[in-house]
């Protein structure tokens, strides 16, 4: 079954939409649920055009398609344990929050928080994420624990802070501080960081671009090869600040101070 | 040239921030602490005034020569004329970068604008008090 | 004139002698009378177990020490969210709920008046701030006084009556109820970082022991007749062998007062460990429960612990950083000048572990092997043993050695040895239950002459309904009504007021502080003492003439006046 | 008439020892306070009365119709911002939370943009803390980190610190060492017995050497950090872990440079690493004088300390997206009551324009930069000059401001409490 949500037009557009309620296991029910615009409960039919295209009986067969300008719809998929989310353009904040099954596609970018606390499952952001990338929440110790997710572009500041478990794919670039308080799971980025590993306990971190501003607490344990790569990889352990035992593995670094 | 601003609070900026439509507070908040090396660079004299440019925005101050701000970064007190180039971009903390805001400096003679009319060239109406 | 009638309440009333006999309660204007008019609202208790309403004796809720929980824990705001319904504000929180939270769940468990455990002097504004937004129930504030300045230098001079006046004078600026004295000593070495490891140690540069801090204020306290005793947290807590610090304290206690106890030892639990490491702590409650058995004079509660995640905060900075060491979850401290500390932390008291298994049975061996259920309340230190919303679950198991048996078998294997819960057979009644939760705490406090925790005429009306009918339910076997039967009253009654009903309030609050203010006589008022004022004005960071707390933050405020004997 | 042991309203030194002279109706000394502090009392000018935008020009109207297109314009709005409230007195600000609560809006506090970064720091590791009379009468060792006291928080070293003479310090300026760790030559960093001076945007990776050199792990550490040569770093190390009682103020040069949150979060664990060898505590230095009073009142109604949305009901708190600068920035509200902040001021241009196109309320008794973007600007009296009310120094210390002269001037706590009723009345219908 196939659930297409295409956004209208709206006076204020600029106001959020919270539609934690845009999982697929909800449209088996059909499709009277609500979503809030601002602080205004709104049906799903009030904001979307809706069609759905055949029935299902498991939340697995079922594929929510979202279209129009859906960059200020917050809290999709949030919760969502099975069945498939694809987002033909850009998507609002906590895309994917404590996810535990099913795949969501986004093809545009994603904004922040994507798969924040996420549990399982699999998120695809073809375009950038912004800042708080597969992270975790305010005070809460244990950030993301499974699943995986996979940016084809840049990722913004805290990308994987609280790593705890899964795995995060970043194939370009990631801003300041990516992995702080890592304790576990495996992060590998493409392009290049800025101070990355802060405060790490536990985990791996693969950097195959450049180190800017490499802290000065990461202990030089040896090189890898990295065959299948063809790279070798210098190995750093910490961070020793924290009494961290995680693996900060780059390509080259550059400190800031030299 | 290229400095990064920092901003905080100076005493003339906190003795008339309660009373901005001032002109203690305009002479207080609208100056920018440069390195006497730099106003050099720049073939300013104290007093002269500069143009001080963000990413999406520009804002005319007053130079003063100071040797507590360091070559290349300049020291502008808060206020309504630092925060007229200041971005609004947070990296999702809540704060924006006050003290850390990579800005151009080049030298003019356009005058110094009053807080009203700053607010006046942002969609504002102004009272006259 | 407002007045109510309870018809049929199947009514425990110890303080009273009443055990479970069905009656008509009257009510008029917030006090129980004889009878009233018989155009009265009427309320039918349909044979619903009818008790005093709930009291409080050692609960941290309000105050500086309190909000800083909340402040560092988001995470935890997540957990017990709902948002405003009818005369409900939101809420948030479940180990450290908001103050409406608080007060909307003790409500609606029944509880009408409870004890903050710990306030700094110097913050009490801050607390009775809280007070007033914790409205549903009459509050009460321990004030803080074991590192205070003036009382070391009083002890070391062995001047109990300047101890007294002190006191006096501190109570009535700062609106405080009764004498705490947290890890005596201990916080102030904390102002160094360090700890006293006995009560014979000498506090660094004060040249006093904690001994004579707690003798020298157990007789302050009784010269200046406060309606409570002096209310002790032990040194050594939360430390494997910490057992004989606490028989030895008990062991400075005299007999002072015909009345009521004359030392009130909090969540005794935390201070009733065998063995000399984590390793070999075992339970003591034996020898603890024999000590109090045999003294009259002492009065302690549980300081029981629950499964699961909660918040430790308390005036014990050092302990609380001994625990940060061990967990390496987020640390808090808060140390007050020339009065006393606080720290806070996170804890998960997990089954897995062996030393929270002996740590859940030792507070239950203390109930269970207390003769009189009086000498041994109910409470969980909230929330460092657990939050209080645990106390039906603890009534449960108190009452049914089947329950007991039933959470033991889930337990870490190797707890048994080293406690003796297993072979407790005692099953409290409904009586006892009534007196370890509200009669005992009013007797304790000295709060029955105020009208509190019993029903005879002339009381206030504060009444709990719960949907439990004491004849067809076996508590033995049937400990899960029990356990549901006190999570959510059918009514509770606040000063003749239906408060909340089936688990929602329903009114705006009007609770009221209990404050004391002893008279002392002009020469020993320390406010015209030069020496006082002096030393005052150059150590503290606020003004003498700014630190009392003003009336207007006591909209409701009790003042129970007492004369001192100085 | 002198009074004495009066409250300054300014910064969060919240110092209550200043003598105030009023001579008929008008404060015209104040003794024992900064330049910051008496000119605010003495030089206090204020709007004469409520006025609304009409058309391009302005007009004066009266407290009880502005309170009425208060209450419609926060009524109509979708998602309103309460943002502001820390220089009013704590009785206001419950109120404001609660008509927040009340209209499902978001409401934020000024901490948003002064050590908002530090409560999150605090939220991920906690706070080894102390009120400033166990810094005073103990510490022999001072840190201020990215702080400027002598500018931004002029009576600090004199009343808690440096100058100030304590119990077990009875000789302050032999008794106290004192380090400034900065970007830049500040005027504090003249007293200071050891400037540390760091390139800009390094505090972090400073910290982060410094817990390991404290903790035995300096072997890991380069010769130099952030422009500060390793020799200094072991200096300092050495100097903390031989105090008795140290003591870390941290400013907006932690909170404001890149990394923020984590910055902050680095100097706690710092302290955390130090109090292992001795009795170490930190604190930031809270600027306007009850913005702890906001955090705390926020906090124990809705559990958190600012950037808190009712828009669900309930209270959610993301700040970084709850918070007002984001907000604004990206548009995400359709209205604005301003409480005793200037925003225009203080926030950047693109928040301002945003405040620029949304219906705005202001309730302030000063004409600030937020007036001339405003709709409505309702003056109220100011805490410590002619209203009483509770505020919370830097370091939690509760303190009553005294009102010390009667002006008439409705205080905050009656007009938000009269918009609460007709904003309770405009949801019931």
């Amino acid at each position: 079954m196939r659930v297409i949500l295409e956004a209208k037009a709206r006076k204020k557009p600029f106001l959020p939409i919270e539609a934690e309620s845009i999982i697929p296991r909800n449209f088996l029910k059909g499709t009277d649920i609500t979503v809030y615009e601002g602080n205004k409960e709104r049906r799903l039919e009030d904001l979307f055009w809706i069609l759905v295209e055949g029935t299902a009986v498991t939340p697995e067969k079922i594929e929510v398609v979202l279209k129009g300008d859906t960059s200020r719809v917050k809290r999709i998929g949030e919760y969502m344990d099975a069945g498939k989310i694809t987002i033909a353009g850009d998507v609002g904040m906590h895309c994917g929050n404590f996810m535990s099954g099913g795949d969501i596609e986004i093809l545009g970018n994603a904004d922040a928080w994507l798969g924040r606390e996420m549990r399982g499952g699999y998120i695809l952001c073809h375009g950038n994420a912004a800042h708080y990338c597969a992270s975790g929440y305010r005070g809460e110790k244990t950030g993301m624990r499974g699943g995986s997710i996979e940016v084809l572009g840049n990722a913004g500041d805290y990308c994987a802070e609280y790593l705890t478990g899964g795995e995060v794919h970043i194939h370009g670039s990631c801003g300041d501080m990516a992995g702080v308080e890592m304790k576990g799971g495996q992060f590998i980025i493409e392009g290049d960081a800025t101070r990355p590993c802060g405060n790490m306990k536990d985990g791996t971190c693969m950097i195959f671009g450049t180190v800017h501003q490499m802290l000065p607490t990461f202990e030089r344990t040896g090189i890898k090869e990295l065959p299948d790569r063809k790279v070798t990889m210098t190995v750093y352990k910490g961070d020793i600040a924290n009494r961290g035992k995680g693996v900060m593995m780059v390509k080259e670094t550059v400190r800031s101070d030299e | 040239m290229k400095v990064i601003m920092n901003t905080g609070r100076t005493i003339p900026q906190g003795e008339s921030v309660e009373r901005k439509h001032s002109p203690e507070y305009e002479s207080a908040a609208s100056v920018c602490f440069i390195h006497p090396v730099d106003m050099m660079v720049l073939g300013i004299e104290d007093g002269a005034h500069i143009r001080l440019s963000g990413p999406d925005s520009r804002v005319v101050l007053t130079a003063r020569a100071s040797e507590m701000v360091e070559q290349g970064s300049v020291f502008v007190p808060l206020g309504s004329y630092s925060n007229h180039v200041v971005s609004g971009e947070t990296h999702c903390t809540g704060m924006p970068d006050f003290k850390s805001t990579m800005v151009e400096i080049i030298p003019t003679e356009d005058p110094v604008l009053s807080v009203a009319e700053l607010m006046e060239s942002l969609g504002g109406v102004r009272y006259a008090h | 004139m407002t007045e109510l009638l309870i018809r049929n309440a199947c009514v425990f009333d110890p303080l009273n002698g009443i055990r479970g006999d069905v009656m008509d309660i009257a009510i008029r204007d917030g006090r129980i009378v004889e009878s009233v008019k018989n155009d009265a609202d009427v309320i039918d208790a349909s044979g619903f177990l009818t008790l005093p309403g709930g009291i409080d004796s050692h609960s941290h809720v309000c105050g500086t020490k309190v909000n800083f929980g909340r402040y560092m824990s988001p995470e935890d705001m997540r957990a017990g969210r709902t948002a405003r319904r009818g005369k409900m504000h939101v809420t948030s929180g479940y180990y450290v709920p908001t103050t409406y939270g608080n007060s909307y769940r003790y409500s609606t468990m029944g509880y009408t008046t409870v004890l903050e455990g710990a306030m700094a002097p110097l913050e009490a504004r801050h607390t009775h701030e809280e007070f007033n937004a914790t409205p549903h129930q009459d509050m009460l504030a321990n004030t803080l006084f074991d590192g205070n300045w003036s009382i070391m230098e009083a002890v070391h001079a062995h001047d109990v009556k300047r101890a007294a006046a002190i006191v006096a004078w501190t109570l009535s600026s700062v609106r405080g109820f009764a004498i705490k004295l947290t890890n005596p000593g201990g916080t102030e070495a904390w102002g160094w970082g360090e700890d006293l490891t006995g009560i014979r140690d000498p506090v660094p540069n004060f040249n006093v022991t904690p001994a004579e801090i707690i003798t020298t204020m157990i007789s302050a306290n009784e010269l200046l007749h406060l309606p409570h005793s002096v209310h002790l947290h032990c040194n050594n807590l939360g430390k494997p062998g910490n057992y004989a610090t606490t028989l030895e304290t008990f062991g400075l206690v005299p007999d002072l007062n015909k009345n009521r106890q004359t030392l009130y030892a909090t969540h005794v639990q935390f201070h009733a460990y065998g063995g000399s490491t984590w390793r070999d702590i075992c339970s003591k409650a034996d020898e603890i429960t024999k000590s109090v058995n045999a003294k009259p004079q002492i009065v302690m509660d549980m300081g029981q612990i629950m499964f699961g995640r909660t918040m430790t905060m308390t005036a014990d900075g050092p302990m609380e950083f001994n625990l940060y060491c061990l967990h390496h979850n987020k640390w808090s401290n808060h140390d007050v000048e020339l009065e006393t500390g606080s720290g806070i932390i996170p804890v998960l008291y997990s089954k897995k572990s062996l030393v929270n298994c002996v740590m859940w049975a030792i507070g239950l061996e203390l109930a269970l092997l207390t003769k009189n259920p009086y000498q041994c309340l109910l409470a969980t230190d909230n929330p460092n043993g657990a939050p209080f919303v645990k106390y039906p679950e603890i009534i449960g198991l108190l009452m049914s050695k089947r329950y007991r048996d039933e959470e033991c078998s889930t337990l870490n294997n190797g707890f048994e040895q080293r406690t003796s819960i297993s072979s407790l057979d005692r099953e409290m009644n409904w009586n006892e239950i009534a007196i370890i939760t509200r009669a005992g705490q009013a007797k304790a406090l000295g709060l029955a002459a105020q009208g509190k925790g019993h029903l005879a005429p002339g009381a206030e009306a504060d009444l709990a309904i719960y949907p439990i009918r004491c004849d067809d339910v076996d508590p033995a076997t049937e400990y899960r009504k029990v356990v549901e039967g006190f999570q959510k009253t059918r009514f509770t009654i606040k000063r003749g007021r239906v408060v909340a009903r089936d688990g929602d309030v329903i009114v705006e609050g009007a609770n009221a502080t209990f404050w004391v203010n002893p008279t002392v006589p002009d020469e020993h008022n320390v406010a015209n003492d030069p020496d006082f004022v002096k030393k005052f004005e150059e150590y503290y960071t606020v003004r003498m003439s700014n630190y009392p707390v003003q009336d207007v933050y006591l909209p409701r405020g009790r003042c129970i006046k007492t004369e001192a004997d100085i | 008439m002198l009074i004495k042991d009066v409250v300054c309203p300014f910064c969060g030194c919240l110092c209550d020892d200043l003598d105030v002279e009023v001579e008929n109706g008008r404060i015209i000394r104040v003794d024992n306070a900064c330049t910051l502090g008496s000119k605010t009392m003495v030089g206090d000018d204020r709007l004469k009365g409520p006025i609304r935008r009409d058309g391009k020009g302005w007009v004066e109207t009266t407290y009880d119709a502005a309170i009425e297109e208060a209450a419609q314009i926060l009524l109509d709005a979708d998602r309103p911002l309460l943002y502001g409230w820390s220089s009013t007195h704590g009785e206001a600000q419950s109120i404001g939370v609660h008509l927040a609560e009340l209209l499902g809006g978001v409401v934020d506090n000024t901490s948003t943009v002064c050590h908002g970064p530090s409560i999150l720091a605090i939220q991920e590791v906690g706070h080894p803390g102390c009120t400033l009379g166990q810094v005073k009468n103990r510490a022999d060792l001072i840190i201020y980190w990215g702080c400027n006291p002598i500018d931004a928080h002029p009576r600090h070293m004199s009343r808690y610190t440096t100058y100030a003479t304590g119990f077990f310090v009875r000789d302050a300026h032999r008794g106290r060492k004192v380090i400034v760790v900065d970007t830049r030559r500040n005027e504090t960093a003249d007293v200071a017995t050891e400037f540390v001076q760091i390139e800009p945007g390094g505090d972090y990776a400073v910290l982060s050497a410094l817990r390991a050199i404290v903790r035995g792990r300096g072997d890991v550490v380069p010769p130099s950090v952030s422009g500060v040569p390793k020799e200094q770093l072991v200096r300092i190390a050495e100097m903390c872990k031989n105090a008795k009682f140290g003591a870390i103020f941290f400013g907006l040069g932690l909170t404001m440079t890149a990394g923020k949150n984590k910055n902050v979060r680095n100097a706690i664990e710092l302290t955390d690493e130090l109090n292992r060898h001795t009795k170490f505590i930190i604190s930031p230095m809270r600027g306007h004088w009850n913005v702890y009073g906001t955090n705390e009142v926020f906090t124990w109604i809705t559990g958190y300390p600012y950037a808190v949305d009712f828009s669900r009901g309930i209270a959610f708190y993301n700040p970084g997206e709850t918070t007002a600068v984001d907000i604004l920035r990206r548009g995400e509200c359709d209205a604005c009551l301003v409480v005793a902040s200037d925003p225009a001021a203080h926030f950047p241009k693109a928040c301002v324009e945003h405040l620029a196109r949304i219906p705005v309320i202001q309730i302030d008794p000063h004409p600030n930069a937020t007036t001339h973007i405003c709709r409505l600007q309702i003056p109220g009296s100011v805490a410590g000059i002619d209203a009483a009310g509770t505020a919370y120094r830097m370091d939690g210390v509760p303190i009553r401001m005294k009102a010390v002269i009667e002006t008439g001037v409705p205080n905050d706590t009656e007009i938000l409490q009269k918009l609460y009723n007709r904003v309770r009345e405009g949801t019931r219908e």
